[in-house]
């Protein structure tokens, strides 16, 4: 009965069936058409976004898969501007790293708007995003950012760990009336899932417990859900039995369930791939240390890169990127906490 | 380097319509006429800008658009509110933080905004709007509505990225958008013959594949023409216009502004080439419109902003429960 | 003895000291030498920026002292670029919500030089900016948005919370070798203070203990120090001694000073002017949680904006911004918190 | 609308010079020729975009720089860093990632850079290097050093408000920089010619008050005239000049690009338009140069190369010691 599919093919797959469904969603970005639009001499459709992902998609809705220039300011801009006038567009801001060329128009307009308008504004834009690192992209390719995107009020940030949850993601993202950022990790486009083939929703705020366990609760993001279900199965073998919760979205965040979890396992690691200033990884702390601070048994763990840009160098990007022995020893330290 | 000849104004408005485009001009005056006068007395709080000597580029364009177009505004924003036919004590109550507000006061001076009249916000930010445009603009052309999508920006905001991505990205995309320059000589106290690099801000259309035009923003006829014929073009799917209105606004940056960085250029403007007065002299000499006809808009137009003013005034502030409202769809 | 001053004379007095000792100091910004550039037939030195900050300046140092069109990608890029080429650039974006239009500048670029280049960039930019709350100016005017700041690797971030700290911190940054963004807050503009003549700096990385108290720590943030100060005031009269930190820059922070106090006391409260969302109050706090457990006798509790805008009318932009009232209550939290 | 017609290519090269740029042209085409066979073997990590083909323009450009003088570069940056004299053992090294590399492995190929050499780095970032040398030409300007400092972007990075900025800002600033636009047709796979909305790149130097000017990017001592004349006018205190380059890149977007979006229009330009050929036909023929010259150079040039990849994959890694180093002057 398993569909396999990759975490690409799941987010193109979210993309056309929403396009069939609903003839307000438009897709645009840069060579998300693929050059076709250019009315150049190659191929039409021959990219669909720099990692392929919307690959297909024009072929089928020529007018409403859309080509820009590099300018992310105007089109993700018009991708916002838009969302207030009746359409649902799926804006590609390519690599998450480029938010600095354009971040007002998502934060101070698109967030804001509903707000500084009195709730007279709907603006239902999605911008899908690539994150992470693991691909040797150096410092500017290669950034997670979704803490910046989670402090600002009005957005709507997701973070989807595996095939399943980036199609149901996604899709709610696109019927979602608020603006949403769609963080893809892209060292998983190639992970493999079962997925179903119609279209289905994950709601928002609403956490998914990847593993029960009670000896210490495990809230990773992104890619490091697998990580944290690697580091599982090596602490099963000691004897520690790990809960692994996945937020899938940073902003609007389920707390309710990982406190719920932290007063059974009294114990609590966060793993994020992001910086660790103002990380997501240390808001999820202060949360939990503050609302389940009777049921602690230990001081709560967080595991993410250091404070430095992502190094180019392989031998240096694969210590900069948290590894499941980090996780592995952030709960060793958890478990063996002593007053 | 002129990229384009001023465009002469020619004429053949029906009296209504000329009642109509003067009663446009002269509500936002007296609106901000009166503003600058409450301001004084501290009851208003913020940051304030006004938008008086510069109406017949707010009316000049806004005269014609209709429901299924859109504008994106600055924050010089009150003149391009009227104009588009925002609720003028709505307005008011909003500037004085009102619970009436049209934005309930929680936007201010600076964010009136009105997404169900086509108005999508005075903003904040320099530069914010041309972008916005370049999507509702094409949200039109999607829909196929015919509508068009108008931002207007200032000499300063010329210069801004945005602004100018956005105008090669509505080329590109070949959108229903109007891009008007509203060249006032400052930005904050810095000239803007200094800050733009061309002769003139329309020298820059040609660089995004659209023509540029001039027009003195003094001269409704003239405004109303140059944006008649680019909005036509643009319904009729031909592209996307630069038209820069040239003029002096007669107050301030904002509110308080001491305004030592400008000779004093405003009596004279005032005086020679008040929008108002050019189009009262117009009118009744050619007798399209008599002094009567004026002169009860006159009344209406302070009678309106009067009430106005009252009724913010006494009218409720939010109350705690607002403050966390409207953040997301559901909350 | 003591030579009140503003804030606002201190930092003009900070970059007029530091631009008479070394010439490769130079400032820039939208209106900071005041249309004077322009060769406009107004005033020279009309406005020294939008609140008159740098006024007086472009008079001494007419050539060192730039206007700039409203193209804060270009300047804030130019003063990066002179950086590494032997000047120490002052640029001034004039409020902090405007750095959605030039981010890249900062975080992609100066902050990130000196790592990707590996260690060969010295970048001493300082970028003045106006961060907070409290002018009726609404949610494009008024946010904090330090966190963003303090997330980013090769950033150092500065937040004077009076006119004595403002001119030792500048001229610290002034003369730091790395990217500064340093945080004004627009409501302590006319906030007198007693301030040397002279230049001294105060290192980073140092907090400063406003008042010492042994029940509990208040570390605060820019103008909130002033308001944990009221609260103490008022915690006084009612038998409890607070200590009051004031950590001075968000990054780097001292968390030294901050996990010492926390250990004498046992209970912290955190109190930022931003919203709570990856928040430098939820940083810290995470930190201390992890670092000091031992010693915490409550949970830590955070005082923060809402996680909304900021709203236009007054009555609600006082509600949004924290009070000396939530600090007490904060601190009254964590006083009587019983296990 | 054409901004300015094309330059004409003039002479007056010493036959040193002329050696020196054509080994300057041969360096970048043989590193990039290398790189592309050995990326296929999978040693080498990261994205790469190679600038085979338009050699002539960082060299014709680069040529006229001396030590007082800073360029800002791409993605594709090899080119340039190889013209402003950057090491060639070391950025091979730097490809690799290895600790011998020009940034100690910590920057990779989009991130190259020598500020010893004037060299500011190659950017991963589309439009970043614009607004940077706008602060590098402003301090040799406060400094007084005569130096230039020249932003080289692609077609693609002419439409962003970084670059349209900085061009702004260089002239009011009055600035010694120059804008070198490299049009090779294409951003990844989307064509010039529909997202540029100018029919030239050229075009937009207008308004933004600086002359503009064309050259084909195929011919040497075309684009060495027309960057000699704008660094000449730089120099004397005459401001910002836009050229813009036209060719073709000889490999994909970057390395493992199918290239499915063009038709092979590189098989042509190799034949006929390639500049190290055209270098050599014009250099031989008016006898300015031999053919034992160049042939010297190429032999040489492979040398250095091929030393450069051996010593490349020989070198050590970083530590892991280098991880948290360099974040701050003070670690
Ligand atoms: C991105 C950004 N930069 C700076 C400002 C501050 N600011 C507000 S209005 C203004 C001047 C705008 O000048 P112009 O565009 O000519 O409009 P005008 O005020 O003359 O109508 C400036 C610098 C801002 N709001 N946003
Ligand atoms: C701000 C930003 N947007 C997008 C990208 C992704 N990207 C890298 S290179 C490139 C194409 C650049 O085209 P062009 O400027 O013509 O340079 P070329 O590759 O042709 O040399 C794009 C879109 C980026 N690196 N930065
Ligand atoms: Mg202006
Ligand atoms: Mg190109």
């Amino acid at each position: 009965m398993a569909r396999m599919i990759s975490y690409r093919e799941a987010i193109n797959e979210a993309l056309a069936l929403e396009m069939r469904r609903d003839p307000s969603v438009i897709v645009m970005g840069e060579d998300n058409a693929g050059g076709a639009s250019a009315g150049s001499p190659g191929e039409e459709d021959a990219w669909g976004g720099v990692l392929g992902v919307t690959k297909g998609l024009y072929g089928e809705f020529p007018d409403r898969v859309l080509d820009t220039p590099i300018s992310e300011s105007a089109f993700i801009g018009a991708a916002v501007g838009a969302a207030t006038a009746g359409l649902r567009p799926v804006a590609e801001l390519m690599f998450i790293d480029f938010m600095g060329v354009c971040f007002d128009q998502i934060f101070n307009q698109a967030a804001k708007f509903r707000y500084m308008f009195g709730g007279k504004a709907v603006t239902p834009v999605v911008i899908r995003t690539m994150y992470g690192a693991g691909l040797r992209a150096a410092a500017q390719h290669s950034q997670v950012l979704y803490p910046l995107f989670t402090h600002i009020p009005g957005l709507k940030v997701v973070v989807p760990s595996n095939p399943y949850e980036a199609k149901g993601l996604l899709i709610q993202a696109i019927r979602d009336d608020d603006p949403v950022i769609f963080c893809e990790h892209k060292a998983l486009y190639d992970m493999q899932g079962d997925v179903p083939e119609g279209a289905y929703v994950i709601p928002f705020g609403e956490a998914n417990v990847v593993r029960d366990g009670d000896d210490v609760t495990i809230v990773a993001l992104g890619r490091m859900v697998s990580y944290a279900s690697e580091a599982a199965e090596e602490l099963a073998g000691t004897g520690v039995d790990a809960e692994i919760i996945d937020p899938r979205t940073t902003s609007p965040l389920d707390t309710e369930t990982i406190i719920e979890s932290v007063e059974r396992t009294g114990r609590l690691v966060v793993v994020d791939e992001s910086n660790p200033r103002c990380s997501v990884a240390r808001d999820i702390s202060a949360i939990v240390a503050e609302e389940a601070f009777g049921a602690l048994k230990a001081p709560i763990q967080v595991v993410t890169a250091p404070h430095t840009p992502v190094p180019f160098s392989d031998v240096l990007e694969d210590l900069y990127i948290p590894s499941t022995q980090d996780i592995v020893n952030a709960v060793k330290t958890a478990t063996d906490w002593k007053r | 380097m002129t990229a384009t000849a001023t465009v002469r104004t020619q004429e053949g408005l029906s009296a209504d319509k000329l009642r109509d485009a003067y009663r446009m001009m002269r509500t936002i005056r007296e609106f901000e006429e009166r503003l600058h006068t409450e301001f004084a007395t501290g009851e208003i709080p913020g940051f304030v800008h006004l938008y008086a000597g510069e109406e017949a580029s707010a009316t000049g364009v806004c005269t014609h658009l209709d429901e299924r177009d859109t504008i994106a505004s600055t924050h010089r924003g009150h003149g391009h509110c009227i104009a588009k036919g925002v609720d003028v004590k709505g307005m008011m109550a909003e500037i004085y933080g009102k619970a009436t507000g049209t934005c309930h006061g929680k936007g201010g001076s600076m964010h009136i905004a009105d997404l169900a009249k086509g108005m999508l916000g005075a903003n904040g930010i320099v530069g914010g709007g041309p972008p916005l445009i370049c999507g509702t603009a094409l949200a039109a052309k999607i829909q196929g509505t015919g509508g068009v999508s108008v931002a207007f920006f200032g000499d300063g905001a010329s210069n801004q990225g945005t602004t100018l991505e956005a105008m090669n990205l509505a080329s590109v995309w070949n959108l229903p958008a109007i891009f008007v320059a509203e060249n006032n000589g400052y930005a904050e106290s810095t000239a803007s013959t200094w800050s733009v690099a061309a002769d003139d801000i329309a020298d820059r259309a040609s660089g995004f594949g659209m023509p540029g035009v001039i027009v003195d923003g003094f001269d409704f006829f003239a405004v109303h023409e140059a944006a008649g014929e680019a909005i036509a073009r643009a319904r009729a799917g031909g592209g996307p216009t630069l038209i820069e209105v040239k003029f002096t606004r007669y107050f301030g940056h904002f509110e308080g502004d001491q305004q030592t960085y400008r000779a004093d250029e405003v009596a004279r403007a005032r005086e020679e080439l008040d929008c108002l007065k050019r189009f009262r002299a117009r009118v009744t000499e050619t007798g399209e419109l008599s002094a009567d006809d004026l002169d009860a808009i006159d009344a209406e137009i302070g009678q309106l902003v009067e009430e106005s003013v009252v009724e913010a005034k006494a009218a409720p502030l939010p109350t705690e429960a607002d403050l966390l409202t409207d953040v997301y769809i559901n909350y």
